[in-house]
């Protein structure tokens, strides 16, 4: 029963505005295998980022236990590879020395890292701007950066927090593509966040629906479809809309909850 | 309601018992070890110090240039006891204090609104910037010594010496915190309705408040350098006399303490910085080695 | 007390204090030993004696004190009286009321590694020599006396030292090889041994071995135009200061001591005891100018100071100074 | 002729890291009248959010015309409302400040604009956290303060860069409900960038699909689709349907080149 | 290939003919425009200043104590032709800016590793920060004292007191800096495997590069005020005594013109650091009002 990831009634609170306490994830129980791809989906403010950043070690949990590689996590564990949901390049860096920042950090000459970094550049679609900073890039582009600054490191576990929903269509679907393929066979677990069941769907092996916060396990689905996957296609399968409707009948459901609650919090 | 948003008082009188978990994460608790821990540690510094100072003295040097905790120490008490050449040590403490609180107001108030002015208005800073520079660069002990020709002998050539003394650290840092500010709050309020002046206010003052806080830190401690310089140039009272007197006597103990007293100013000064800081920039997330785990 | 406000310093002659009751008096450093008369008046109560209030303000530098008179900020200086000399060759009319002493009151000390080497003016040759600051009475005494043994300033160094601390480590650290100070500085480094009498000019002797005449030096000096404008305000300041220049001469060091402030003698009280020793004898009875003196002191001033030397012939001494309230005072 | 926005021939070029100059719009001609709800889609990093600086007036056209109420241009025209793609919301004040901020520094009362202020916290589902801050909300949290401080100045041209795009899909369609009742009637222009093919049409009298970069106008599809709209059931017509394949055309051919051009530029 | 990204000088020498509104929009051309505004309105401001002293003091003041700028300029070719009392006055320049160039490096260098030290070491710095506050309160004229005491009469006394008040203010602001930067930045790059002295190099450094340079500008003025308030209490040579002889012997031209020189020396290393700041914020988004419109 060794799993790369695992939450165990992992809990986190937060210090409120005024001095009360928040719980943005309560008493999650979940894991993450090698090679799996798991996406999360919920609510708007539920508490996905920060379960994310529970994973990362960025944040200790309130209460409850994260184990990665079966340690608890202390600091931020070996292998993990994090795209933000916010823009964190360095200003001060152009494309190429952003992307090539990890390498370099983990001991990687600097020519090879950059070599590196300019074929991850161009698979995101942004040759020609490696000079760039950021101050004169696009959302999209920018986050196209990240995407290419996170994978560029390897990691074998990977978290992406709302990777593509700043791409167009078109853009996005080749960058789902682009990560399905890298994805495949390298035993990277994957957890990704998205807004978008579709896409949810289209990608993971699994997709978890969380409660409207405090974020809670609700439902955990596991999607039958077969690898590999073209997106375009697949969308129009009827087992994809069947799972469709499953899940969103699940998810629906809790955001009608966090928008009552919104309403009754003023009432 | 699946808010959990009780506040832990609010916890505690509903007779909630708390889980060990929560006892074991009370924040509250956390900080009081950690403050414990800080002053503790402070405490340990001062001691280690002192006691180094006087050891070291005692064994190699002359107390004559060095003194020694022990002598400043006896300094303190026959001021605080039986008051100084020049009047009662509160005096003095009191008179410095007023000449550097007004410098370091009217020094402050003036570096904060030319800072910012400067900052947003870009041509006026391009022609006067390399003037103020300059002035910066006038040895404020020459000027101490024209200030008391142009405002006399009296607490206005000192508070004129602390105000330059302030001045320019806290102009430079207005200066560039006004340049700093976020492009996007800018436009975005621009875009609200916000004119000008409430552009100013709204977004550029309370962006520069960290740098202006900043200058601020270390500009109490020239306010009262300002004045010190200014009575040792020449007074009839205040720390900077007291000083002067006791380095035309030889009695470095009472240079040290002079100095111990004008550092402890300091100090109290920065208490109510910090509390001031605290209130102004509560709006800020918490760094990560602050932040409170509940 | 009247501030004058700055602008209406072309009244240079100090007399915005005219309707002030208070009398402003600046004091080249108040616990130096040839200024005590300035902080002894005060402590023995002469000045209220006179109902005349003063007010002593201390600064280090006499030149703080000289400025702060000429802008009006002070009706009187407690300092040398050479600056009333300096002033008239720049066109400002001081004038020194109460003559403290006729000798500076300076030594020059040598250090004691040197002590072998340096014996008399002549060996300054190649020395670092250590005034209170370029341009100030103790250059030009310094340059008086070495350059009447033959040595021009460029053949030694001058190096501003201070007083105090600052020149006994300097001194000590070898940063000058001999220096010119006055007491509490020459008893310290004489206790201590780091240093040695090369020319007292505590005492008339040895102030003419070292200058070929007196010097004046101690007094305190008013603005000419103030004097005219309050005699009676003059006369009351002078009268107390004559008294207590007779209290000093009646009166042992130790009981001086006694009357100073306890800051005044810093952490050794026998030290001072030992300053006032040295430098007591210093200070006349009268507070009467020596006129002989006087003439001597612009005939060091002509020789080196540069702004004296190119007016020296057209300096009216008797301007400088005036004995009118010093002889009341004494009657 | 007079239209509430019109660009004629607006270009705007940018000096590119390393000196060179970077067109990110060129030639940019089209019209805005008053109660049109225009939607803008093309390929990432094409020029959609330069456009609207120009309209806004946050910028200078390079080259060309902008006319806001038959007038030039010049610093920010009146009744502009623009919510930004990337955050700008004030870190040092609480949610209700935020959106209070625009009524007040247009004169209201604070006590009024609180109410005013209140009410659109409300709407946009947040009642219960108007004393946050901005560090202490969620992704998607922080867009709909960012919209309900816009819409809370009632702008007669409203400028909306990927409002919904860190959006669960619920909340997303809650808030374009929200958006379509609110504009109905009110006269004002929308201006609305979108990658989101499928929001564009639903919510849009016009499609207009930009180019891959430089910014060019393509195409200006008019959407004959009758109001109101619910935007749920509406996605599942035919009409709907045939619309989204001629523009998808469109649009994917932009973003093709795009693509390719990205490729080339590394040959 | 639509990308438009021919750089002016390329578009030049393919003999391209700009059109109208190209050149209308020529940023050189702008810029050279702005400059030269600039730099007349300083003139302007300059000229104004010293006319208005001029006439000023001729009319109304006394030139003994405020001189006036004719009397400075006599003043100032007398030193440059004639030497001074100490000798040359390239001498004294050289050994004043000695002493402060030697001063501002070690002071900024200390300032800023202590300031980014303290500032990523919550502990420390809350430890060690009463007592740097208090050191900031010491008043440097008495420090000037005490170095030469300690250090002598020689350069290492001033470069001592020039390092003294350069660090404060470079401390301060690396600190604050070192505080302020983007939580997302460091979580970010720790991710992306930066060890803890990476995160301090790649990201705090970088980021607090805006806040050592806003000291930086006020700080060489103060490295020369050390080096002067050193030479003032003790020397042989150097601007610092020029002053003091001027003062001793009531010289105000004098001290107005060495005053003069200090700043002059300011100015010369304001533009030297000018161009370092601009060399390493060139990252930086140009504010609205500097952006060169094509
Ligand atoms: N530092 C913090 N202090 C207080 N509350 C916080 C903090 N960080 C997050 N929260 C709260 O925790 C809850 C969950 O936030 P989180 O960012 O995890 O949501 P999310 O599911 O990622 O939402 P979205 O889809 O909008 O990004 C929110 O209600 C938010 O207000
Ligand atoms: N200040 C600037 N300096 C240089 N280039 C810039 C600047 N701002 C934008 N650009 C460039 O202009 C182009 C268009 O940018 P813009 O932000 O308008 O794209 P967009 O269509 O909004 O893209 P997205 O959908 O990704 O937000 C991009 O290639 C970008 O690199
Ligand atoms: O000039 N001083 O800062 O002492
Ligand atoms: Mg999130
Ligand atoms: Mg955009």
């Amino acid at each position: 029963m060794s799993h790369l990831v695992e939450l165990s009634h992992a809990t986190k609170r937060f210090v409120k505005a005024g001095g009360g306490i928040h719980t943005a994830a309560a008493d999650i129980t979940m894991t993450v295998d090698a090679g799996e791809f798991v996406a999360v989906v919920g609510p708007t403010g539920c508490g996905k980022s920060t379960t994310l950043s529970l994973v990362s070690g960025l944040e200790p949990p309130s209460d409850g236990v994260v184990r990665v590689n079966d340690l608890p996590v202390q600091g931020i564990p070996d292998g993990v590879g994090y795209m933000f949901q916010a823009d964190a390049m360095l200003p001060w860096r152009n494309v190429l020395a952003n992307v090539a920042a990890g390498p370099m950090w983990r001991g990687m000459s600097k020519s090879d890292a950059h070599a590196k970094a300019m074929d991850w550049i161009t698979r995101v679609g942004l040759a020609g701007f490696e000079k760039s900073y950021m101050h004169q890039l696009s959302g999209g582009m920018r986050k196209r950066v990240a995407l290419a600054q996170t994978l560029v490191n390897e990691p074998k576990i990977l978290l992406m927090d709302e990777p593509f929903s700043a791409l167009d269509v078109q853009t996005r679907a080749l960058m789902q593509n682009e990560l399905l393929e890298l994805w495949s066979g390298t035993g990277t677990a994957v957890i990704f966040v998205t807004h978008d069941l579709e896409e949810a769907i289209v990608l993971a092996d699994r997709v978890v629906v969380m409660t409207a916060s405090p974020a809670r396990i609700k439902d955990d689905f596991r999607i039958n479809l077969p690898r590999p996957r073209n997106v375009e296609e697949l969308r129009m399968t009827p087992e994809f809309i069947e799972t469709y409707s499953k899940i969103w009948q699940s998810l629906s459901s809790e955001v009608a909850t966090a928008r009552a609650e919104g309403a009754s919090r003023v009432a | 309601m699946s808010h959990d948003t009780l506040t832990a008082d609010a916890g505690a009188m509903n007779g909630a018992i708390p889980t060990p978990a929560e006892r074991k994460h009370d924040p509250r608790a956390q900080l009081r070890k950690h403050k414990a821990l800080v002053y503790s540690l402070r405490a340990f510094v001062l001691v280690g110090v002192l006691a180094i100072w006087e050891i070291s003295v005692n064994l190699w040097f002359d107390p004559f240039f060095y003194s020694k905790p022990s002598l400043i120490w006896k300094q303190l008490s026959t001021w605080f006891t039986d008051g100084t050449a020049q009047g009662s040590i509160w005096a003095q403490i009191s008179i410095t204090l007023q000449e550097a609180v007004i410098g370091f107001a009217i020094g402050a108030i003036a570096g904060v609104l030319l800072g910012i002015l400067l900052g947003r208005a870009r041509l006026l800073a391009e022609v006067l910037s390399p003037y103020i520079q300059a002035a910066n660069a006038v040895p404020r002990i020459v000027l101490a010594a024209l200030f008391i020709i142009w405002f006399g002998l009296g607490m206005s050539s000192k508070i004129a010496t602390a105000t330059v003394l302030v001045f320019f650290p806290v102009f430079f840092n207005a200066f560039q915190g006004a340049r700093e500010v976020d492009r996007n709050l800018i436009n975005n309020a621009r875009i609200l309705g916000a004119s000008r002046l409430q552009v100013l206010r709204s977004i550029v003052v309370p962006s520069a408040t960290s740098w202006i806080l900043a200058s601020l830190h270390t500009a109490f401690g020239f306010a009262l350098i300002g004045a010190i310089v200014g009575e040792y140039t020449g007074a009839t009272q205040g720390i900077g006399l007291l000083i002067s007197t006791a380095q035309a006597s030889f009695n470095s103990a009472g240079i040290y303490a002079g100095m111990l007293i004008s550092t402890v100013l300091a100090l109290i000064a920065e208490l109510v910085l910090g509390y001031l800081e605290r209130r102004l920039l509560k709006w800020r997330p918490p760094s990560q080695s602050e932040s409170v785990a509940v | 007390a009247t501030k004058n406000d700055h602008g209406s310093s072309a009244g240079a002659g100090g007399g915005g204090g005219a309707s002030s009751d208070t009398v402003k008096i600046m004091v080249g450093g108040m616990s130096k030993v040839i200024y005590m008369p300035a902080a002894l008046t005060q402590q023995l109560g002469y000045f209220k004696d006179q109902g005349v209030k003063v007010q002593l303000i201390d600064t280090p530098a006499g030149v703080t004190a000289e400025t702060s008179l000429i802008a009006g900020k002070a009706q009187g200086v407690v300092g040398f009286y050479d600056h009333t000399i300096d002033m008239q060759a720049k066109g400002k009319c001081l004038e020194s009321v109460v003559q403290f002493a006729n000798v500076p009151g300076e030594v020059e000390m040598v250090s004691s590694k040197q002590a072998g080497t340096i014996k008399s003016a002549k060996d300054m040759k190649g020395k670092k020599l250590g005034v209170t600051s370029q341009g100030s009475s103790t250059d030009f005494l310094t340059q008086y006396f070495t350059g009447k043994a033959g040595i021009s300033t460029k053949q030694y160094t001058t190096v501003k030292a201070g007083a105090d601390a600052t020149f006994i480590a300097s001194m000590k650290s070898g940063g000058i090889d001999a220096g010119m100070t006055t007491d509490p500085t020459v008893a310290r480094l004489t206790k201590t041994g780091e240093g040695k009498v090369l020319f007292d000019m505590r005492t008339e002797a040895g102030t003419k071995k070292a200058l070929g005449g007196l010097y004046p030096a101690s007094s305190l000096y008013m603005s000419c135009d103030y004097v005219k404008k309050n005699p009676q305000q003059v006369q009351k300041v002078a009268n107390a200061f004559v008294k207590t220049l007779k209290w000093i001469n009646s009166h042992s060091a130790q009981q001086i001591s006694d009357k100073m402030p306890s800051d005044y003698k810093g952490s050794d009280p026998a030290l001072y005891v030992q300053a006032l020793k040295g430098s007591k004898g210093i200070f006349n009875t009268t507070g009467l100018m020596d006129a002989a003196g006087a003439k001597n002191a612009l005939n060091v001033l002509g020789s080196f100071s540069p702004a004296v030397k190119p007016k020296k012939d057209q300096i009216d001494i008797s301007k400088t100074y005036t004995t009118e309230f010093a002889k009341k005072a004494t009657s």
